[in-house]
């Protein structure tokens, strides 16, 4: 916390006097003059509010996911904006591409901590990025508000500048624990892609499974993988048979291991169940992809359920089927309210300065397309922590092909569930 | 020179060439040579002093850096070695080049390449190739890198002879092959020179070349140090040329 | 080396002491990412464009040196400094066992030997994630514990001067001479009485060493280690900024380095068009300007500098 | 267990036809221009949405589709030829294999890229060659899955035929075995050279098309066979097309067998393209220049 003094001391020290010879020296090196923001304008009038998003947009990172939720920032940057921005002033997002890379994490927030000089960030996907960038934001005071990671240790960390309006591991472990439980499952096999995400998910399923004393299997892939027919063969031949097969897997890998654990009659069928976690279930191509495989499939879902939308969410879906021509995942869902959830939280305490910002948030109470947004200031337990503890969650299983992930029936938590069963068995 | 003219035109001629492999590092400097029908003209010279680079030159795998390279009246200066076979132009370089892992029937074939859509001149055009060397017959299947060093040359050879070309630019026959097949290649060529065509042989076996030559050019760094009518070079030639060429490469007298 | 030499020399090292002050902690973040590229791009070229091992692999070493000091540092609580030290030891071993077995290879089978050795790795790290936190990463503890990266900054400073003037020690020596005559002909010098197997490990060694050292600087000044670093995406870029430099100088592989880094950080404003323009450039660098493009740039400055220095001798005489 | 073993083999020979199927293009580059293609499994890629946009915006049947697809990827390569790889013929160029090394590998980072802005971000699937699954007792394939082992095993013969029966086919080779003597008999190198890459091109785009409906296409589908491809050439020798369908079809059934039967299952598929690299690296280790390999090893 005192960091912040420093450092923004430090760049502080070249003050207006070294301007001149700063830009043409960061110009001359870069090589790409015009592509260099200037930065050290005096300010204007209307000089807009500055957001940084970061997030993957490229290869080896979850572009796909990435470029829904830039989608969404977007979207809401034009809504705050048609109604006068916030303080007066336009906001504006700078995104960043992190390509799912710790390293690029960091430069990217560095640019928008330093150079850029944004009042806050927001946006991510990979757990492992956004803990290299919530050193970045730590140094420099820069509020941070994570989306769409689900690792336990975002806030666990403890750090003031961070907040989380995505679920957590633990909670969403806790729920598709539960539902396992309830829904009687007796064996259970965990496939996942081997990195940060599914790992996590995994480790936080295991737990909770092994909580409940329900016997299951770990497997792990390459992230990379699109031919799954051994692994399915195996778990097919696997003795005791499994009735539950959990997956956690990248769009690219999700959908051929769908389609093929069903054209190999593993699941879904009668025998046994199919959870795709990870929110691929609910993206725009799914269905194109997976097609009859996909009839059963079982997913979670991070958005509002249909059955509890408000006037915003309805709005929202609406306003991106119009213009991106598919439905909104939750991620999109979380991006757009984080811009709002900023916006907001300058508005009420009516300053951009970080101090300002970070009580903005930790006093809001604010209702956007997923719910009643408020972060919590206990440390007990330790994740909870500037965590959006209310972040809506359910479970659905599409019981028609071509369904849209909004009419799917909900059938977990009680709370949302739309229809009386915890699990429809395929029908031959 | 004159004499050279009196057994009728040149087929290919090349005036001052001068060439080199790098910028700056010239192998040749102005060379002019003429091949003409019916002649064997031996291009002898020590080691490293550009015979070699002569042919890439004149076959186009080089680019002369000044000079001109003419075939009648037409003027071949720069143009690409795929491109001489089209002139009748053929090359033999130092190493055999037979596709060795190619069957022999193959290399043949690819000998055609020119007429690869007459299906039909191919193959009878093989055939007489092969009735002209039995041995490759025999050895048709095989791949022509299991031949020996004398049956690839004879392999290159019937492989030119497809296309019926008026030159030949044959550059050290005989390296590394025993001498009792040396002397039939020697045959072979001067057999060539007898049916019309006109042959450039570079060689460093003096005796062997000289034995079927009718003109000699001598090369000394890069340049012509003198040339003539083998007969002008009398009895004793073998000697001469060893002298001029103060190297240990000359043959001993057997 | 000549007097307009020492000059500019003496001009970059007033600008590197310099170059925190007069940039922001952005760009200081960037130059510091861009020396680090730069020692692993400089030992690279030691090894590829000097002793002739295209090395498809390189960033391997990287990963050794940088996962050594980590672990050691996590795992055992060894000061960083010795995990450090330790990475450089166990790159450079790994590195000499790496150049042994492939003595027998060359050209593209020696780049995909190594390509695969650095992906076996890669996945090795991923898979065995207890040790190394897998593609989750692992946490390294700061090296420092100030707020500004100025000790960071002067420390990578201070390691790429040395290890790329060693470098050019090793180069400008007897054993630069064999270096080179084995890229030339293997056969000829073995022929001439060099020992072709003791230098081609020994090259092998010391590039993977150096490599070794950015990696362990690397770890703790990002602090957080992912099994990307291995990854041919990396290696790829660390071959394009050697050779953007130009590969047969190492000053001119630094600024490569430096400038290919700072390049791709300007070019983040485009976004998702970022990589497309970068994949551009290298496209366009290497289709019109093979032979590099910096250090066409620096002979240029150099003539510069001597023809100025040229007319300002002439001029005190008159 | 014999079932399961006989499944999973079969399972893995399917594989492993589109394995060599992507290989042999990368072979047959490297043959001739003595380049390692680092963008080859762009061209995969790339393959595979051609196929995919011929089907969706032209409306030809998806078995067509796949010709289509080749057809425009060979001349999608040509064009990267002409325009990029055309420097390596000139005799000044030194380094050729670096240029080749760094050339392809700018332009599989640009290709990566661009196609997630020109196709999106999320995985697109055309239609199915043939609905439902084959069932054999214990032995389930996916029509598509038997389709695209077919197509590559008949693209594979027409190819070996092509090679080695037609003129064309053996003046490629011959360029391959020395291009001063394939200019000797007049075959021009520079055209061979394009017409090389065209038909590498041509290969891993017909494996892309083939492979479209099982695996779904993304802009970053060529990660994976791009290493797959290199393991295969160097097992089967750089420059041996035969020795690229065998290893191909050995390397698929390998990694199958490793998946099935590794003891510990949780790591197995994690491993199971280091398993490919292993083995790889054991070969070169005893034999410098892979199984069948001839010595190839720099461009003229």
């Amino acid at each position: 916390m005192t960091g912040e003094h420093t450092k923004r001391g430090s760049s502080g020290i070249n003050g207006k006097r070294a301007l001149p010879r700063r830009d043409v020296l960061a110009l001359a090196s870069a090589g790409a003059a015009a592509t260099l923001p200037v930065f050290g304008r005096p300010a204007r009038a209307a000089e807009p509010v500055k957001l940084g998003w970061v997030g993957p947009l490229s290869p080896p990172g979850g572009y796909a996911e990435g470029l829904l939720m830039k989608y969404a920032s977007a979207m809401a940057a034009d809504d705050i904006n048609k109604q006068g921005g916030v303080l007066g002033r336009p906001i504006e997002i700078l995104y960043q591409d992190t390509r799912g890379m710790a390293a690029e994490g960091t430069a990217a927030a560095e640019r928008l901590c330093v150079q850029d000089k944004v009042a806050a960030i927001f946006g991510e996907f990979h757990s492992s990025v956004a803990l290299a960038e919530m050193e970045v934001v730590h140094k420099y005071n820069v509020p941070f508000l994570a989306c769409d990671v689900w690792s336990q240790e975002v806030t666990a960390k403890g750090y003031p500048q961070v907040f989380r309006n995505s679920i957590t591991f633990p909670l969403l472990d806790v729920m598709i624990g539960d539902w396992i439980v309830a829904a009687g499952f007796k064996n259970a096999a965990l496939l996942c892609e081997q990195d940060d995400i599914g790992l996590a998910w995994r480790k936080g399923v295991a737990d909770v499974l092994t909580a409940h004393k329900t016997p299951f299997q770990l497997y792990t892939a390459d992230p990379q993988a699109t031919d799954f027919t051994a692994q399915v063969l195996r778990l097919k031949a696997n003795n005791p048979p499994f009735d539950l097969f959990l997956v956690l897997y990248g769009e690219a890998g999700a959908y051929p291991m769908t389609r093929e654990s069903h054209s190999l009659g593993f699941a879904p069928t009668a025998n046994t169940a199919l959870f795709v976690s990870g929110g691929e279930a609910v993206d725009p191509t799914f269905w194109k992809n997976v097609g009859k495989a996909g009839l059963w499939l079982i997913c979670e879902n991070v958005g509002l359920p249909k059955s509890a939308w408000n006037d915003k969410t309805k709005a929202f879906v609406a306003a991106f089927n119009a213009k991106y021509k598919t439905d909104p995942p939750g991620s999109a869902m979380e991006a757009y309210d984080a811009v709002w959830n900023l916006a907001e939280a300058i508005k009420n305490s009516g300053s951009t300065a970080p101090e300002a910002i970070i009580h903005g948030l930790e006093t809001l109470h604010w209702v956007g397309t997923r719910g009643l947004y408020t972060y919590s200031t206990s440390k007990d337990p330790a994740w909870a922590y500037h965590q959006y503890m209310d972040a809506p969650e359910s479970i659905l299983q599409y019981n028609a092909q071509d369904q849209s992930s909004f009419d799917a029936p909900i059938v977990w938590p009680k709370k949302y569930a739309t229809v009386p069963y915890l699990y429809k068995k395929p029908t031959a | 020179m004159a004499a050279a003219h009196q057994s009728g035109a040149p087929s290919l001629s090349a005036r001052d060439l001068v060439a080199g492999y790098l910028p700056g590092i010239e192998i040749l400097h102005g060379v002019s040579v003429d091949v003409l029908p019916y002649e064997v003209r031996a291009v002898l010279g020590p080691n490293g002093t550009g015979k070699s680079t002569l042919l890439k030159v004149l076959y186009g795998f080089l680019k002369p850096g000044a000079g001109e390279i003419k075939s009648g009246s037409r003027v071949l200066t720069g143009a690409a070695p795929h491109e001489m076979g089209g002139y009748g132009i053929v090359y033999l370089p130092q190493r055999p080049s037979v596709f060795p892992f190619l069957s022999v029937e193959v290399n043949l074939r690819l000998g055609a390449w020119r007429l690869r859509s007459r299906h039909g001149l191919v193959r009878e055009k093989i055939e007489r190739a092969f009735a002209q060397f039995p041995a490759l017959y025999e050895k048709r299947h095989q791949s022509a890198g299991t031949l020996s060093g004398g049956q690839q040359r004879q392999l290159e050879f019937a492989r030119s002879l497809l296309l019926d070309p008026n030159v030949y630019l044959i550059d050290e026959p005989t390296a590394s092959i025993e001498p009792r097949i040396a002397t039939q290649i020697y045959e072979l060529i001067q057999g060539l020179a007898q049916q019309g065509k006109a042959i450039l042989l570079v060689d460093q076996n003096i005796k062997g070349a000289l034995g079927i030559a009718d003109y000699v050019y001598v090369m000394r760094t890069g340049s012509l140090y003198t040339e003539g009518k083998r007969a002008e070079f009398g009895e004793d030639v073998e000697l001469l040329v060893s002298q001029w060429l103060y190297t240990h490469h000359a043959p001993k007298p057997s | 080396m000549r007097a307009p030499d020492i000059l500019l020399s003496l001009l970059l090292a007033g600008l590197a002491a310099a170059f925190p002050f007069l940039v922001n902690a952005y760009w200081l973040h960037v130059m510091i990412i861009g020396m680090i590229y730069a020692i692993i791009a400089a030992s690279w070229s030691l090894l590829a464009g000097f002793a002739g091992q295209f090395s498809f692999g390189h960033v391997a070493f990287v990963a050794i040196g940088g996962y050594t000091a980590g672990i050691l540092a996590v795992s055992l609580h060894v000061p960083l400094p010795l995990g450090m030290l330790a990475g450089i030891v166990a790159a450079a071993l790994i590195g000499a066992g790496v150049g042994w077995t492939c003595l027998r290879m060359s050209g593209p089978y020696l780049a995909i030997f190594t390509m695969a050795f650095s992906e076996v790795l890669r996945i090795t790290i991923v898979t065995e994630n207890e040790i190394t936190g897998g593609p989750g990463g692992l946490n390294v503890p700061q090296l420092f514990h100030a707020q500004t990266d100025l000790p960071y900054y002067y420390l990578i400073l201070a390691l790429l001067v040395v290890s790329v003037v060693g470098m050019m020690l090793v180069l400008a020596s007897r054993w630069g001479l064999f270096f080179r005559a084995i890229r030339e002909n293997e056969q000829a010098a073995a022929a001439a009485g060099v020992k072709v197997t003791r230098f081609r490990i020994l090259a092998c060694a010391i590039a993977s060493g150096v490599a070794g050292l950015a990696g362990g600087f690397y770890a703790p000044y990002i602090g957080i280690l992912t099994p990307d670093v291995a990854s041919q995406d990396q290696m790829g870029l660390v071959v394009a900024m050697a050779i953007v430099g130009g590969v047969e100088t190492l000053p001119g592989v630094v600024a490569g380095a430096i400038a290919v880094e700072f390049m791709v950080e300007a070019l983040r404003s485009y976004g998702q068009w970022r990589l497309v323009l970068f994949g551009l450039l290298l496209l366009l660098t290497m289709r019109f300007a093979r032979n590099g493009l910096l250090a066409p740039g620096w002979l240029a400055i150099r003539r510069l500098a001597v023809l100025q220095g040229q007319r300002l001798i002439r001029g005190t005489a008159d | 267990m014999l079932d399961y073993f006989l499944i999973q083999s079969a399972n893995g020979i399917v594989i492993g036809v589109i394995y060599a199927l992507i290989a042999t293009g990368l072979t047959i580059i490297f043959a001739l221009l003595k380049i390692v293609n680092f963008a080859h499994g762009e061209l995969y890629m790339m393959g595979g949405y051609f196929g995919y946009y011929v089907i969706t915006l032209a409306g030809v049947p998806p078995l067509p589709a796949v010709v289509a697809a080749m057809a425009i990827s060979f001349a999608f390569a040509v064009a990267i030829e002409r325009g990029l790889l055309t420097p390596l013929y000139s005799p000044g160029m030194e380094r050729k294999s670096d240029y080749g090394i760094l050339i392809t590998f700018g332009l599989a980072v640009f290709l990566r890229n661009i196609a997630i802005i020109i196709f999106g971000p999320f995985p697109l699937r055309p239609p199915s060659f043939f609905d439902g699954d084959l069932v054999l007792g214990g032995l389930i394939i996916s029509y598509d899955r038997l389709v695209a082992a077919g197509g590559g095993l008949l693209i594979l013969v027409l190819l070996i035929f092509f090679l080695n029966r037609t003129v064309w086919g053996q003046a490629l080779n011959a360029v391959s075995q020395s291009r001063e003597s394939a200019s000797i008999v007049g075959i021009n190198s520079e055209r061979m050279y394009m017409f090389a890459f065209g038909l590498g091109g041509a290969l891993a785009g017909g494996a892309g098309a083939l492979v479209a409906p099982i695996y779904s296409l993304s802009p970053s589908m060529g990660l994976v066979p791009d290493t797959q491809a290199f393991v295969i050439v160097i097992l089967g020798g750089l420059g041996s097309v035969s020795g690229s369908i065998i290893a191909g079809i050995l390397l698929g059934l390998s990694e199958n067998l490793f998946i099935a039967f590794l003891p510990d299952p949780n790591r197995g598929p994690s491993y199971a393209n280091a398993f490919g690299l292993f083995i790889m690296m054991l070969v070169l280790l005893f034999r410098p220049t892979g199984i069948f390999g001839r010595h190839h090893a720099a461009m003229e």
